[in-house]
Parts: structure tokens; C-alpha cells; sequence
């Protein structure tokens, strides 16, 4: 009898919990999807030290930061590296014309209405979000981008109407 | 809890987690995608909306646009702020123009017919192998010597790519371009011509009026140009500071814009030209009428008697004078015709009569009345005349004169009368080729669809007619990249011209349409000194032209005097009223199908926005229905929403049944638009289609269907009936929801501020 | 009850539990088979293709479901404040019906509470409806009548769980002395180790005694924060002064009533003529003829106020509720089942006539139901602008829920006759006349 | 103990929205002229366009499902020949004293310091609270997920959220571009102006009927037409508190008006 009980609940939380996996399949903390190049920001933004902006143009004058377009990239790696297969994949993507599908690390849901322009003009720093990107070989996940994590920060740092669900949801 | 079941239950929930996440990643998309721009375009920041100004198509007023862009995609029309006619403000099918080019039942790519005529049944081609069919069928055509057996169908093409396609056909050697469209305001430029000598349509300035007399042009919802009308509209309502324009509406049924009347005069159809006549008169006979031939002007009116009028027109005397008393006392006064008055038998005398009654007012060209327009851009010819119409066109098809038809976006098998038998006679044709983006009635007939752009997609250029005094030419630039593959129609042309090599060759010296238009407007900027003067190199010039969305010129507005004599309209005036086809006995009701506001002719019919939008008037939607008069339904024992059966003479169609109080005892009305056979999955099978039952009656003038010429008769059909209307309650039960204030009131009130 | 022996009292209730015909179990299965049919796959299909699938539309967003969730929160007024009041009075009637009407209570509040579940756009997130402190900071609107009723549904569902419960402890023993078998370790359990001392008689009557005073004012608010649902908004018809009193009256007019149909099933099924007399019928019909009276009242205040306002809006719920079909049919058949059948009981002949009680309980019920019907089906479609009037006719799948909702109570009900001693068997030994237990007062 | 009162007021009050019904920084008010429109309808397709409000077809048409924001009423008086039509756009009034926001269990509807009455779609449970509450019917809920025949999805305005089934919504007086309007405003370290924010319906507009714009401000458009002499509320008498102001009509509504002269 007991034991059927306890099975039972056993059944249960397994049952639970393998849904509860499912759905935050692709946003946990820790998240690092392959990409489609081997890209190393700890290269990149680490040992060459070059500034996220320079890459992600975007970031200081929208809501999006914009992952690199693909002549920037060439750009540089006309004359670097040539030689390294990775780099050879991108000059293929480059040859073709054809964009490189990377994948998203960072994914808000379509109800959120988050503005990298404002953080960046607050004088927020990426790492406080993406964490010390420049360390990774390959982008980690490290925040869990819910919105109690959100309001965490907006509470630290005293944001105005930094609570109200209007500023983020629209 | 025992130790040993809280480790089993921790570890059921390790393992179902981490099997869950393992099955999630697994079968779930890795993750949205974050695709970057190859090259980054300039001016283009992702999230950000840009804005590109560009030309509205969707009717023929061309009003001048800007259409938001945001990552490549149109997301929304809106009115040009700087634009004269449009003014920041859009209508109901301008905006829903996005639709048209988003639609998901456009016509993908070039086609060939596969099946019978009709079948829709098309396989698609390569463009190379569409335009090389086409070339060879002209080939084929001007070997034999039949040049001008080529017909090309066609809205009123406007700008430059109208003179492409006329330099193609005069190239290639045929005269033979037909322009129709079911509303394209034919009557009135025949009657401006004919009575004022004027060939542009006039500026109407409603803005600047004080009595506004309308005989049943519907500007509020689609007559001539719903959106700079109802521009004026606003402003002469609450706009000025010296009073509120008043606006009398004549007409039979209650439209739109007579809902916003301040008067409403229900003349019997067909009758609203004696009714202008006898205000004329009674204007010429009180002595406000000063010119020097006052005493033609009389003779030629003395058959317009208060009695007489009031007896065929059912409005009463008292009110035509005190309509006449106001009209001339009133100033500036204008009266202007529109559907209502031009879609009769005589349509052209109605129109004339409406310019009589503007002159004798002394309402032309004043500010707040007629304005003349002045040149176009194209130099010394007024816009257009009257050439051959659809009539022409059929009748060619009919005794097999067309060897080879060109068609683009209009769609004739469905916007002529039944009886005229378009489509019949369009199956005579051997070769039709369909330049049209959709797979309408018409298009179905034709043997290979080379689709051309909507105009977000396609560069092009219109001279706005009828222009707000001073000519505007509102430049059209492609938005967004073309959503599927389809040709920009004047590259189309190119494209066959080169092919076809002669003259239709070297009458395309430019590769593509944007390289034309461009040397085009060079051409212009050379020759006129505005444009000159407004910056200082043509490549200047033609980027703020882009960004301004066309060049007008107020400055160049230029003051004309325009008058009526009585020689060039004597002909027109004729004391009977339009007739109708059908014995009244048998058919005791007038037929009035008018145009819907959202559908216009029924190219809106296929945009879902349009289909969802309630008729302003009886809050109808996906569908069309016939408005009958209260009495007239008791006394036919239908109610709302019943089926009914409407009969002319020339055949029968069923629609349900709308009771409203704002129509003539004696007449019903159906809308325009709707049951298409074939125009995609919103438009098809919805509906009736009043244009099945009306006679092929022309105004012989000018080819114009007259769409109120016939009676019908009615009956009950047991059917049940699926009228969806959103308004099921129009009683205010003094609830005050509409407060209003007595027309003599407001200014006293308000005077002091 | 002198004739009956104490251990007939034993031997009788837990013969109900113990002795299960077919017949039961063909009641249970197609009681369990029909809700799950009826309402769970409605239900499922609702959740999985949205609650389009109702009858709903833009003026009337409150339908059937609310109309349910009234009407199983007024049945659940019968059991336990009928219970607590009458155990205040001392009423000694009380003893052999309290227990099943307790059940009812119980099992009402949580079909209607499933109710809220059904009638929510996103139910998965029913949570959010709870104050607890999260890291998104979110907070509930107190304001809200909805949270009211939160918060008063749930706790009138714990009370009456532990109001029942507690009265059933020593019952519970006494079935645990006589059960054998799989059914022995679960008495066990439910009876807390009760041995009949001194003390936990004391205690229990205690405890007992407040719950029964604590219940009281808290099912009469349930209803009134029930009510207010409706009051606080500003749609004529239905924000009424007087409708805290007109739901907690129709509440224990419609409980009462459906507490009479029950019993004559009981009485008749578990063969308990002896326990339920033509005395407790007597008695209940008296206080569903008052009820009557009282909802009758109201009822007139409410169309006087609005006939006496005289504005448009309130003419025209008027007019649309009493004369306007098919509302109209179904108002003036709930004034016949309300107002004029319950008259009968004024004789006492048809007060004790099974069959006339049967009948008039039965259509009270049905009365009930369609006022709450009409609640909301005759006032949403006629808010303040004529032009947005659409009436409301409920789907397939509302009317299966509904139907289904009925078929989840009785397999409820059936259940709790089969794990639970239906009738308080040491109350009902009270009534025999030996007292228990020291100090105890015979009624 | 009151100290701990003290503390626990301060603590709920923190969540709700500090400047509830006292003066916001900005009023978002809308003035529409009755005498000026003529029910021609743009202001629906134009929110359609910006707000990516769902066609629901003829079924759902047929019982009151129909999506738009703002809708035009339409009220027929009188008997042939004197019939009357009077037209009025009613959209979301942005009541200050809400009848919604009372309802609201989740705070999923609730005033925010512009005075606009926001809705927060993904806090919404759809308790339906909200919109039976509603005096003007305003509020539209989404019965289904709704889908676009591809490629009409490409048209979906990013700046708005595409709700999700079983979540209410309503005319936001176009939130994302005052959003947008004070971003730009931020950037430029001032306030935002009059003619800075233009609702969809205020933009499309042909007789310029609607305005919009800053209550607060003294000089803007909407604080001059408010104070005309035509102004009025609708329903007023409910002291809902409506922040759109109605201009009323200039109409003779003496019976036979028409014929008197006929």
C-alpha cells in the first residue's frame, strides 16, 4: 500500500518535472547552443580586446544590439587568419552571400519590450547582463533573463518607473 | 518523510528534469535564429521604423503616401503630410493597400493557362519564357500586317508609365489602348469639356465653401477623392473662423456622405438634373444672375418651372426655392455631381446641368467654388480626353477584331453590366495577356499572367487629377523588395519592346522603368523652371523629390476664369429625366447600385481589413445586401436579413435584405463589390452583384455604363438569410451617446474665443 | 427515533458504507463516465482552442459559467450554515440531515470553485490570483471583487471541510471499530486515534461550537462578496444595493431546497426512513416557504427600484429580462417555481408529501438556477450603448459543462455515501435519549 | 505595532503605482469633433494597420467577436425623408476612475503616470473582470489564436505584441508611439511636445476629427478644444472620467426639419 503511494508520487514528480525540463529547455542558465561558426568572443573581445560596439553596431541607437554583419566581420578576416578553418567557413557564408544563421543565446519572448539603446545610455556595461562575454569561448547564457531578474537590477539602481509593466509591456 | 523516499523522490525529479530538458532540446527548434545583415544598409537601423514617401493606387485620386518600413517589411500606409491632396491622411483602402501586396492569393509568378479558359487551372513559367511567348505572339500578329489588332485594357495609367505603354503601342503600331475603369469619371471630364472647355477635371474647393450642394457624389467614401474631400469636409465644417459651411445633399438613397448633410433631399432617381436646372432657374429668375446673356439663359431654362420640377423631381416647391434662395445667397456657394447624378442614361446632362447651376451662382472659378487646373507637368495638354471606351472594346472582341489583348488590373468580366457580356466576349480574343497581380475574373480568361508589382514594390509616377488647383506629380519608389516574382509593369513593357524589336525597340531607350522614370523627370526638370529653380543640380532635385514624395508647386497655382455659355451646353439640356429599362408596373423599383467604401468597383473585395469593416452606413460585413425603404419591405413582406430576389429585366440575384429608413419608397440599392467568381479566398462566393442585372445602357458620349437605368421588382426567397451586421441597435433611446448643438447655436456660443 | 437501538444506529450507517449493491456502482460509473465526458473533454477542448469555443461575445464576457458558479456557491449555503445555525438554536431536527448537508456544501463549493478555473481565458495562470511574494514583485488588486472571492471561497472551503470533519470524528472511530480489511488503516487515519474520553468530548464540542459560530457570518459574506461580483460593476441590472441580501437569501432558499431533494434520494436509497422522518421534511418546506416568501420580496424591490428609476438603461434590462423572449419565458417560469409553487407548503398536508416536496424542491432549483441565468444573461447584453447590444445564447460546449458539472457533484456525492457515515451516528444516538456524555443537555 | 502598520502600508503601497489618481506628469487626452467626422471609417483600418488587431471572419463577426480598437456608432433617427445619422468613434475612453481597473484581480489593467489606462496582456488570466465591467464595451478578448494567411503576418508591427489566446485587450491610445515619441524625447533631455505623438486614428483621420495630445500642457490643441463650448464626455453621468472629450455635433434635431421647407 505504502509503497504504491509512494510510487505513485515518485510517478508524479518525474511526470512534473519532465515538463518543467521541456519547457525551459532552451532558457536555463548555462544555455550555450553550437553556432554555426566557432566563434570565440574570448578571442575576439578578450585577447584583442576589441570593444562590443565595434561589432554589434546596433546596440547604442536601438532596441536590438544587431549580431555583426557578415562584411564587418570580412572586414578583418580578409587578411586574418585565412588560413583557419573557421574562418574559412565564414568566407564560405561570405562567398555565397548568404547570412549566418546564428543562434539566439539570448531570447525574450515577443511580450517583452526590451530596449538595449536605453540600458547602454544609462551607462550599464554589456557584462552586467551577458556576463564577462570575454572569458567565453562560446556565449553562455548567465543570466536567466526572467523579470524578477530584471527588477532586481531596476531596483539596485533606482530606475524611474522602473517597476511599472508599461515600461517593459506593451 | 523516510530518508530513503525523499532521495527517491529528489532523484525522480533530477531525472525528470534533466530527461525533459534532454527531450526538449532535442525536438524543439534550437532557438530563434539571429540572421545579420550580409552589408548593412546605410540608413537602416534594425527596430527603427523608416519611412519612404510613394504614390496610393488603390483608387484613382493618387494621393501621395508614406509607407513605414521596418526590417524590410511594410507595416503601414500612411497619408504624405506633406502631400496637397492627401495631407497626412489616409482612407480606408489606402491603408489596406498593404494587404493587397501581403495578400496571400496574389498571382506568384508568370503563368501559363493549363486547362480551358476559365479553369484557372495555370502552370507556372520563367519570365524569360513568358515575355518570349508574348513577343512572339506580336510577332506573329505584325507579320500578318494586323498591328492594330492588339488591344490593351488598362485603369487610367498614370505618370510616365501611361506614355510608356502608350510609346509601346504607338511603337508597335496600334492606337488601340483602352482605358476603363467602372468609376473613372469619364461623364464628368465629357462634361467639363463640353461645357466649360476644360479637359483636367476641376478643383472642387469644398474647403473654402460655405454652401456645399452636392447631387449625389459621395466623396466621403469613394467619389473622385474620398481623402482630400473629406479634408475639406473637416475644415469647412470646423475649420473656419467665419461660420460653418452648410452642405445639401441630393439624392435618392441616403449615402455616407448625405448621412453628414445638413439637408437631405431624396429628388427621385434620374430626376436630380431638373432639380439642378430648376434651382438654376429660379437663381436666373431672381435676378442674382448678372451676365450678359441673361436673356439665353432664360429661354434655355424656361422649361424648368417650379411646377414641373417639383412634380417630376417629388420635392417640393417651397424647399426648391428656398434651396435656390440659399445656394445664390450664400457665398461662396458650390454645387458638384457626382455617382448619383453621372450614372443615369443622360449622365452627361446631369453633370452639365450641376456646371449651369455653378454659373449662374457665379460659383466658377472663385475660391470656395470651381477651380480650374491648371497644365500638367507633361506640358500644354490638359490631363486626358475621353477616347474610346470598353464598349469599343467589347464590341472589337465580339466580331473578332482583337487579335491580341493586353490586360492589366481591371477587371471587366466582373465591373461591366451582365448584359454587356464582357467575359463572352473576351473568350473571342485568341491571345489575352494579363499583366494583373491578381486572379480575378478577367485574368482567369487570359492565356499567360505575366504579374506585375503592386505599387510598393514598383517605381512610377502619377500627375494627381483632379490636383488641388496647381498640379502635383506624386512619385512612386519601391518600399520592399518584391514578395513574390513579379515584374515591375513598365519594365514588363521594356522587356516585350526590346523583344519585339522596330519601332516598339527604339521607342525604349532606357533597360528598366527606374532608369526611365528618372531620365523622364530630367527631361522635366530641364524644361520647367520650378523645378529648376528649387534646387540646384537634377540629382538634388530627384532625391528630395523622393523624399518629399513628388514635386508640386503651390505657387503655381494660376487663377482662370471659367464660364458656361449657353451655346456648348444647349444640346446637353433636356427637360426629361433619365430613363429606366422596365415597365414600371413590372418593375415598380429603381435600382441604384452604388459604390462601397471599402470595395469600391471590387478590387478591395479580396483585402480582409475590407471585407471586416462595417459599411459605414449599414454596418455590413463580408457581405452586400440590398437597401429597401420600411414601407416598401412591409408592403413586400421582408424583413432585415430576410433573402430576397431582386429582378430586372435582364436577370436576377439574391441578396438579403437591409431595411433603411434612408432610402426612397420607390428604390433600392445594392452595393458594389462583392461575389467575386474568382479573386481570392476573402472575396469569392459573398454576396450579390447588382452589375449582373443592370443593361448594357451607354452614354453614348462617352462609353460610360450608366449603372441607375433600370427597375427591378422584388420578391421573398424562402432561403434563410445570413446578413452580419455590426450594428444590431441604431436607437439612441435618449441616452445622449451623440450630443448635439443647433446649427444656429454654435458660433454664438463660441464667438468670443 | 425512541424505537431505534444504538447499535441499529451503528449497524444501519455503516451497512451504507460496507454494503454496495450494483445499482451503486452503475450510478457511480455513469456519474464518473459523464463528467468526464461532459465536462473534462469539454473542458480540454476549451483549454486547447480558447474559450471561442463559447458562446461569449464582446458584450456579454459573463455567461453560463458564472451563472454556475452562482448557483453551486448558493448550494453550498444549505449544508453548513443551515448545519451551524440550527446547532446554534439547538435545533434537534439538525442531527440526522447536517452530515450529507455538510457534504453538499462541500462538494457544491468545489464545482463552483472548478467554475472560476473554466470560466478563466488562461487558467494555467489561476496562480497569479494568490498574494504570494515572488521575485517579479507582482502584487493582486484587493480592490477587486474577484480577489474577494478568492480569498472568501477559499476560506468558506477550508471551514467547511474542518466545520464537517470535526463533526464526524467520533463517527469515524465508530466506523473504524467496525471495518475490516483495506478500509481499516484509512479510519484509522481519518479518526485521529479518538477514544471517546471526557476530554476530547470536551474539546470536540468546543471546537465544534466556535467553527459553527465562526461559519455563520462567513457564509453569509461568501455570498455577499459573491453578489458584489456583480454589484461593484456598473452595468444596470446588475449593480444593486440589495443584492448582498437577494444572493445570501436565494442562497439558503436554493440550498434548502436542493438539501429536500437529496434526502428524499437518501432516505429512499440507503433505506433510512427511520433517520430522516416526514418531521425533517416538515420543518425544511416551512423554511423554504419563508425563503420564498423573502426572495419574493426582494425580487419585487429589485424590478420596483428599477421600474420606479424610470432611466433608460434600467427600462431596458427590464424589458429585455420580463418580456422580451426567450428571456421572458424563462423569467416568468422562475417567479412560478420561486414565488407561487413554494406557497403549497402553507399546508402542512403538502409540506409532509414526499411527492409534492420532490416536485416544489425540484423547481425551486431549477428557479434558482435560471435567476442566476439570468443575472448575467439578461444585463450584459444591454449595457449603455445600444449600438454593442448582443444577445448571448450558450454553446454545446457550455451546456456540456453545465450538465456535466451536475453529473461531477452527484459522483461526489455518491462517493462520500460510500467513505463517509452519511448520518451522524452519535448525534443521532443524542436523539435516543441516553445522554453520551457527562453535562450533556438533551434538546 | 504601528510602526509595523506604518511599514506594511508603505510596503503595499510600493506595489501599487505610486501617483495613482494624483496628477501625472503627462495627460494623454483625445478630443474628437463629431461635427467634423463623417464615419468614413480610416480610423478602424489604421488600427488594424498599427495595433495587429485580428480579422475573426464572418462566424465570429456574426456574434460580436470583431476586433477593432475603435469602431464607429452609428445612431439612425427619424422616418424617411427626415432620417438623421450620427456618427461617433468610440474607442477606449481611459477612464481616470476605471470601472475596469477596479475589477482586474492581477493589476493586469491599471492607471500608469500618463493617466492612460494600460493593459498588460501577458499579466492578463482572463477572468473577464475587466470588460464587464466596461461601460463603453471597449474591451476586445482573444477568443482563439488568432493566425494571418502568410505572407499578411509580415505586415505585424513589431513595436506591438501579438497576443496570445485567452488575453484581453483594448485600445492603448497607441502606447509604442508615445513610447517612441519619449524615447526620442529622452534622447533630447526635454519633454515630450505637442504634435510629438500622433495616435494611428488621430493620423489617419481625413476631416481631422481626432486630435491628441498633453492635457497638461497648456498651449497644446487638445487643452484648446477641450475647453469648447461643444465639449462633452461620454456617459458622463457614470463620473467614469473619461479622458476623451467629445465635441458635439452642430445638427438641427427638430422633428421635420427636412420637409418644413418641402
Amino acid at each position: 500500500m505504502k509503497n504504491l503511494i509512494v510510487n505513485f508520487i515518485i510517478l508524479v514528480i518525474f511526470v512534473v518535472t519532465l515538463g518543467v525540463g521541456y519547457l525551459i529547455a532552451d532558457q536555463y542558465i548555462g544555455r550555450a547552443p553550437e553556432q554555426p561558426i566557432n566563434f570565440s568572443h574570448k578571442i575576439h573581445a578578450g585577447t584583442n580586446e576589441i570593444p562590443c560596439m565595434y561589432c554589434h553596431i546596433y546596440a547604442e541607437r536601438a532596441k536590438v544590439s544587431g549580431a555583426p554583419n557578415v562584411q564587418r566581420c570580412m572586414g578583418c578576416h580578409k587578411i586574418i587568419k585565412t588560413e583557419s578553418p573557421e574562418i574559412k567557413k565564414l568566407a564560405g557564408y561570405w562567398e555565397r552571400q548568404e547570412p549566418i544563421p546564428w543562434i539566439k543565446v539570448h531570447n525574450l519572448p515577443d511580450h517583452v519590450d526590451f530596449t538595449h539603446k536605453r540600458h547602454i545610455k544609462a551607462g550599464r556595461k554589456c557584462q552586467e547582463c551577458h556576463g564577462p562575454v570575454e572569458t567565453m569561448d562560446r556565449v553562455t547564457r548567465v543570466a536567466s533573463l526572467k523579470m524578477g531578474w530584471c527588477l532586481k537590477c531596476h531596483a539596485k539602481y533606482n530606475v524611474k518607473n522602473g517597476r511599472e509593466c508599461w515600461t517593459c509591456h506593451i | 518523510m523516510k530518508r530513503r523516499y525523499f532521495l527517491k523522490f529528489i532523484g525522480a525529479g533530477g531525472i525528470g528534469t534533466g530527461l525533459g530538458m534532454l527531450f526538449g532540446q532535442a525536438i524543439k527548434p534550437p532557438g530563434a535564429k539571429l540572421i545579420p545583415y550580409l552589408i548593412p544598409p546605410e540608413d537602416v537601423i534594425p527596430g527603427l521604423a523608416n519611412y519612404y514617401a510613394s504614390l496610393c493606387t488603390q483608387c484613382p485620386a493618387g494621393c501621395g503616401v508614406l509607407v513605414k518600413i521596418m526590417d524590410g517589411r511594410a507595416k503601414k500606409v500612411e497619408g504624405n503630410p506633406l502631400h496637397p491632396v492627401s495631407g497626412g491622411k489616409l482612407c480606408v483602402r489606402g491603408q489596406a493597400g498593404l494587404q493587397a501586396l501581403y495578400n496571400p492569393d496574389r498571382v506568384q509568378g508568370p503563368m501559363r493557362r493549363k486547362g480551358a479558359r476559365g479553369s484557372t487551372s495555370f502552370e507556372p513559367i520563367s519570365w524569360e519564357e513568358a515575355i518570349g511567348e508574348v513577343t512572339t505572339r506580336l510577332n506573329d500578329l505584325s507579320a500578318k500586317g494586323e498591328s492594330d489588332k492588339l488591344y490593351f485594357l488598362t485603369p487610367e495609367l498614370g505618370g510616365h508609365l501611361g506614355k510608356l505603354a502608350d510609346d509601346f503601342m504607338a511603337g508597335y503600331g496600334s492606337s488601340n489602348t483602352i482605358k476603363y475603369d467602372l468609376f473613372d469619371y469619364r461623364n464628368l471630364r465629357y462634361a467639363n469639356r463640353a461645357s466649360m472647355g476644360i479637359k483636367a477635371i476641376p478643383h472642387y474647393d469644398i474647403e473654402n465653401t460655405k454652401y456645399l450642394l452636392s447631387f449625389g457624389a459621395d466623396f466621403a467614401s469613394t467619389w473622385l477623392s474620398p481623402v482630400g474631400m473629406s479634408r475639406g469636409y473637416g475644415e469647412m465644417r470646423q475649420g473656419g473662423h467665419t461660420g460653418r459651411g452648410k452642405f445639401v445633399q441630393v439624392e435618392p438613397r441616403l449615402s455616407l456622405t448625405a448621412a453628414n448633410a445638413d439637408e437631405w433631399v431624396p429628388a427621385k432617381p434620374g430626376t436630380e438634373a431638373v432639380l439642378a436646372l430648376a434651382i438654376a432657374k429660379e437663381i436666373v429668375d431672381s435676378g442674382h444672375y448678372k451676365g450678359s446673356d441673361l436673356k439665353t439663359w432664360k429661354k434655355l431654362l424656361s422649361p424648368f418651372g417650379l411646377s414641373y420640377a417639383s412634380e417630376v423631381t417629388d420635392v417640393d416647391k417651397k424647399r426648391i426655392r428656398h434651396i435656390a434662395k440659399e445656394f445664390m445667397s450664400t457665398r461662396p456657394s458650390l454645387a458638384v455631381g457626382g455617382e448619383g447624378i453621372s450614372g443615369y442614361s443622360n449622365g452627361v446632362s446631369g453633370l452639365v446641368a450641376v456646371n449651369i447651376l455653378n454659373h449662374v451662382a457665379g460659383n466658377l472659378g472663385i475660391k470656395g467654388g470651381v477651380q480650374a487646373n491648371s497644365n500638367d507637368l507633361f506640358g500644354g495638354n490638359d490631363a486626358d480626353t475621353v477616347g474610346a471606351g470598353i464598349q469599343t472594346l467589347i464590341n472589337a472582341a465580339k466580331e473578332s477584331k482583337v487579335g491580341l489583348l493586353f490586360h492589366y488590373n481591371n477587371n471587366p468580366a466582373f465591373t461591366t453590366p451582365g448584359s454587356a457580356k464582357a467575359a463572352d466576349a473576351l473568350k473571342n480574343v485568341p491571345f489575352i495577356v494579363s499583366f494583373s497581380s491578381f486572379l480575378d475574373e478577367t485574368t482567369a480568361l487570359s492565356d499567360i499572367i505575366l504579374p506585375s508589382h503592386t505599387s510598393f514594390e514598383d517605381w512610377g509616377d502619377d500627375f494627381t487629377n483632379p490636383a488641388p488647383g496647381f498640379q502635383v506629380a506624386t512619385i512612386m519608389q519601391p518600399v520592399v523588395s518584391s514578395v513574390y516574382k513579379t515584374r515591375s509593369l513598365g519594365d514588363i513593357f521594356i522587356g516585350i519592346g526590346k523583344a519585339v524589336g522596330g519601332t516598339a525597340k527604339a521607342k525604349m531607350p532606357n533597360d528598366t522603368f527606374a532608369t526611365h522614370l528618372k531620365a523622364s523627370w530630367k527631361r522635366l526638370y530641364a524644361k520647367d523652371k520650378g523645378m529648376s529653380a528649387s534646387s540646384f543640380t537634377f540629382e538634388t532635385f530627384w532625391r528630395e523629390t523622393l523624399a518629399r514624395g513628388g514635386w508640386w508647386n503651390e505657387k503655381s497655382a494660376k487663377k482662370r476664369k471659367l464660364s458656361v455659355s449657353t451655346r456648348s451646353v444647349a444640346r446637353h439640356v433636356s427637360k426629361e429625366p433619365a430613363k429606366f429599362e422596365g415597365e414600371s408596373s413590372k418593375y415598380p423599383l429603381y435600382l441604384l447600385p452604388y459604390a462601397q467604401a471599402g470595395h469600391l468597383d471590387g478590387r478591395g473585395a479580396n483585402i480582409p481589413w475590407l471585407q471586416e469593416l462595417p459599411d459605414p452606413i449599414t454596418s455590413v460585413v463580408w457581405d452586400s445586401w440590398v437597401e429597401i425603404n420600411p414601407k416598401t419591405a412591409k408592403r413586400l413582406g421582408v424583413k432585415m436579413g430576410d433573402m430576397a430576389e431582386i429582378e430586372s429585366p435582364f436577370g436576377k440575384v439574391l441578396s438579403p435584405v437591409y431595411v433603411y429608413e434612408g432610402i426612397r419608397p420607390d428604390t433600392v440599392a445594392i452595393p458594389i463589390g462583392q461575389v467575386h467568381k474568382l479573386y481570392g479566398r476573402y472575396a469569392e462566393k459573398r454576396g450579390a452583384n447588382p452589375l449582373e442585372i443592370l443593361p448594357s445602357t451607354v452614354d453614348t458620349r462617352t462609353e460610360v455604363y450608366a449603372l441607375n437605368s433600370t427597375r427591378v421588382r422584388i420578391a421573398k426567397v424562402s432561403r434563410p438569410g445570413d446578413l452580419v451586421k455590426m450594428d444590431v441597435y441604431t436607437d439612441e433611446l435618449g441616452r445622449g451617446i451623440v450630443q448635439t448643438v443647433p446649427t444656429g447655436g454654435q458660433f454664438k456660443k463660441s464667438s468670443h474665443h | 427515533m425512541e424505537n431505534i437501538s444504538y447499535n441499529e444506529v451503528n449497524e444501519d450507517v455503516v451497512r451504507t458504507m460496507t454494503h454496495t449493491t450494483w445499482k451503486y456502482w452503475v450510478a457511480l460509473v455513469t456519474c464518473a463516465v459523464m463528467a468526464t465526458v461532459l465536462w473534462g473533454g469539454a473542458w480540454a477542448y476549451q483549454i486547447y482552442v480558447g474559450q471561442g469555443v463559447t458562446g461569449l461575445n464582446t458584450p456579454t464576457f459573463w455567461g453560463i459559467y458564472l451563472a454556475n458558479f452562482v448557483f453551486w456557491i448558493g448550494i453550498s449555503h444549505s449544508g453548513t450554515l443551515l448545519s451551524a445555525i440550527l446547532f446554534i438554536t439547538a435545533t434537534p431536527w439538525r442531527r440526522s440531515i447536517y452530515r450529507s448537508a455538510e457534504a453538499i456544501t462541500f462538494f457544491s463549493v468545489l464545482t463552483a470553485a472548478l467554475f472560476i478555473f473554466v470560466h478563466m481565458g488562461r487558467p494555467w495562470n489561476f496562480y497569479w490570483t494568490m498574494p504570494y511574494p515572488t521575485t517579479r514583485q507582482l502584487w493582486v488588486n484587493f480592490t477587486s471583487p474577484i480577489m474577494f472571492d478568492v480569498f472568501a471561497i477559499s476560506t468558506y472551503m477550508t471551514s467547511s471541510v474542518i466545520f464537517l470533519y470535526f463533526g464526524s470524528i467520533p463517527d469515524l472511530a465508530a466506523v473504524r471499530d467496525r471495518v475490516t480489511g483495506w478500509r481499516k488503516p484509512i479510519y484509522t487515519y481519518l479518526a485521529l486515534g479518538w477514544r471517546g474520553t471526557e476530554a476530547e468530548w470536551h474539546w470536540l464540542s468546543k471546537s465544534y461550537t466556535f467553527f459553527a459560530v465562526f461559519i455563520i457570518p462567513l457564509a453569509v459574506s461568501v455570498h455577499s462578496i459573491v453578489s458584489w461580483d456583480f454589484a461593484l460593476s456598473m452595468v444596470p441590472g446588475l449593480n444593486k444595493t440589495i443584492f448582498a441580501p437577494y444572493f445570501v437569501v436565494g442562497a439558503i432558499f436554493s440550498g434548502t431546497a436542493a438539501i429536500v431533494t437529496l434526502m428524499v434520494i437518501l432516505r429512499k436509497s440507503l433505506k433510512f426512513e427511520k433517520y430522516i422522518t416526514m418531521m425533517h421534511f416538515d420543518k425544511l418546506c416551512l423554511l423554504l416557504l419563508v425563503m420564498s416568501l423573502l426572495w419574493s420580496y426582494i425580487n419585487v424591490v429589485e424590478v420596483f427600484s428599477d421600474w420606479y428609476a424610470n432611466t433608460s438603461v434600467e427600462n431596458e434590462t427590464l424589458r429585455y429580462r420580463m418580456f422580451m423572449p426567450p428571456h421572458s419565458y424563462m423569467y416568468w417560469l422562475m417567479i412560478i417555481t420561486n414565488s407561487i409553487m413554494p406557497l403549497l407548503f402553507i399546508f402542512k398536508k403538502l409540506r409532509t408529501s414526499i411527492f409534492v416536496c420532490v416536485v416544489v424542491s425540484i423547481g425551486i432549483n431549477v428557479g434558482m438556477w435560471i435567476e442566476r441565468y439570468l443575472i448575467v444573461a439578461t444585463t450584459l447584453p444591454r449595457k449603455y450603448l445600444p449600438n454593442m447590444w448582443h444577445g448571448y445564447t450558450p454553446s454545446l460546449i457550455e451546456i456540456s459543462i453545465t450538465v456535466g458539472s451536475f453529473f461531477f457533484f452527484a459522483m461526489l456525492f455518491l462517493i462520500f455515501v460510500k467513505v463517509w457515515p452519511s448520518v451522524s451516528i452519535y448525534e443521532v444516538k443524542e436523539d435516543i435519549g441516553i445522554p453520551m456524555r457527562k453535562g450533556f443537555k438533551r434538546h | 505595532m504601528s510602526g509595523i502598520l506604518t511599514k506594511l502600508k508603505d510596503k503595499l503601497q510600493s506595489y501599487r503605482v505610486p501617483g495613482y489618481r494624483t496628477k501625472f506628469e503627462y495627460k494623454w487626452t483625445m478630443v474628437v469633433d463629431l461635427d467634423r467626422c463623417n464615419g468614413c471609417e480610416a480610423c478602424v483600418v489604421a488600427c488594424y494597420a498599427e495595433n495587429n488587431l485580428p480579422v475573426v471572419g464572418k462566424r465570429d463577426c456574426d456574434i460580436s467577436r470583431r476586433f477593432s480598437w475603435i469602431r464607429i456608432e452609428r445612431y439612425i433617427e427619424g422616418e424617411y425623408p427626415d432620417v438623421k445619422v450620427k456618427f461617433i468613434p468610440i474607442m477606449c475612453q481611459h477612464c481616470d476612475a476605471a470601472p475596469c481597473e477596479l475589477g482586474c484581480p492581477v493589476y493586469a489593467t491599471y492607471h500608469n503616470q500618463d493617466g492612460l489606462n494600460v493593459q498588460v496582456y501577458n499579466r492578463c488570466v482572463g477572468t473577464f473582470t475587466c470588460a464587464t465591467y466596461c461601460t463603453y464595451d471597449v474591451r476586445r478578448f482573444n477568443w482563439f489564436t488568432y493566425k494571418w494567411d502568410s505572407p499578411l503576418e509580415q505586415q505585424l508591427n513589431p513595436d506591438v505584441t501579438v497576443r496570445e489566446m485567452g488575453v484581453m485587450e483594448k485600445c492603448t491610445f497607441c502606447i509604442q508611439r508615445i513610447r517612441v515619441a519619449k524615447d526620442t524625447a529622452k534622447d533630447e533631455g526635454r519633454k515630450v511636445t505637442d504634435g510629438d505623438v500622433q495616435t494611428a486614428c488621430m493620423q489617419s483621420c481625413p476631416t481631422d476629427a481626432i486630435t491628441f495630445g498633453d492635457l497638461n500642457d497648456p498651449n497644446s490643441k487638445v487643452s484648446k478644444l477641450a475647453k469648447s463650448p461643444r465639449r462633452y464626455r461620454l456617459l458622463e453621468e457614470l463620473n467614469t472620467d473619461p479622458s476623451v472629450i467629445y465635441l458635439k455635433r452642430v445638427m438641427d434635431e427638430k422633428k421635420g426639419h427636412g420637409s418644413s421647407h418641402g
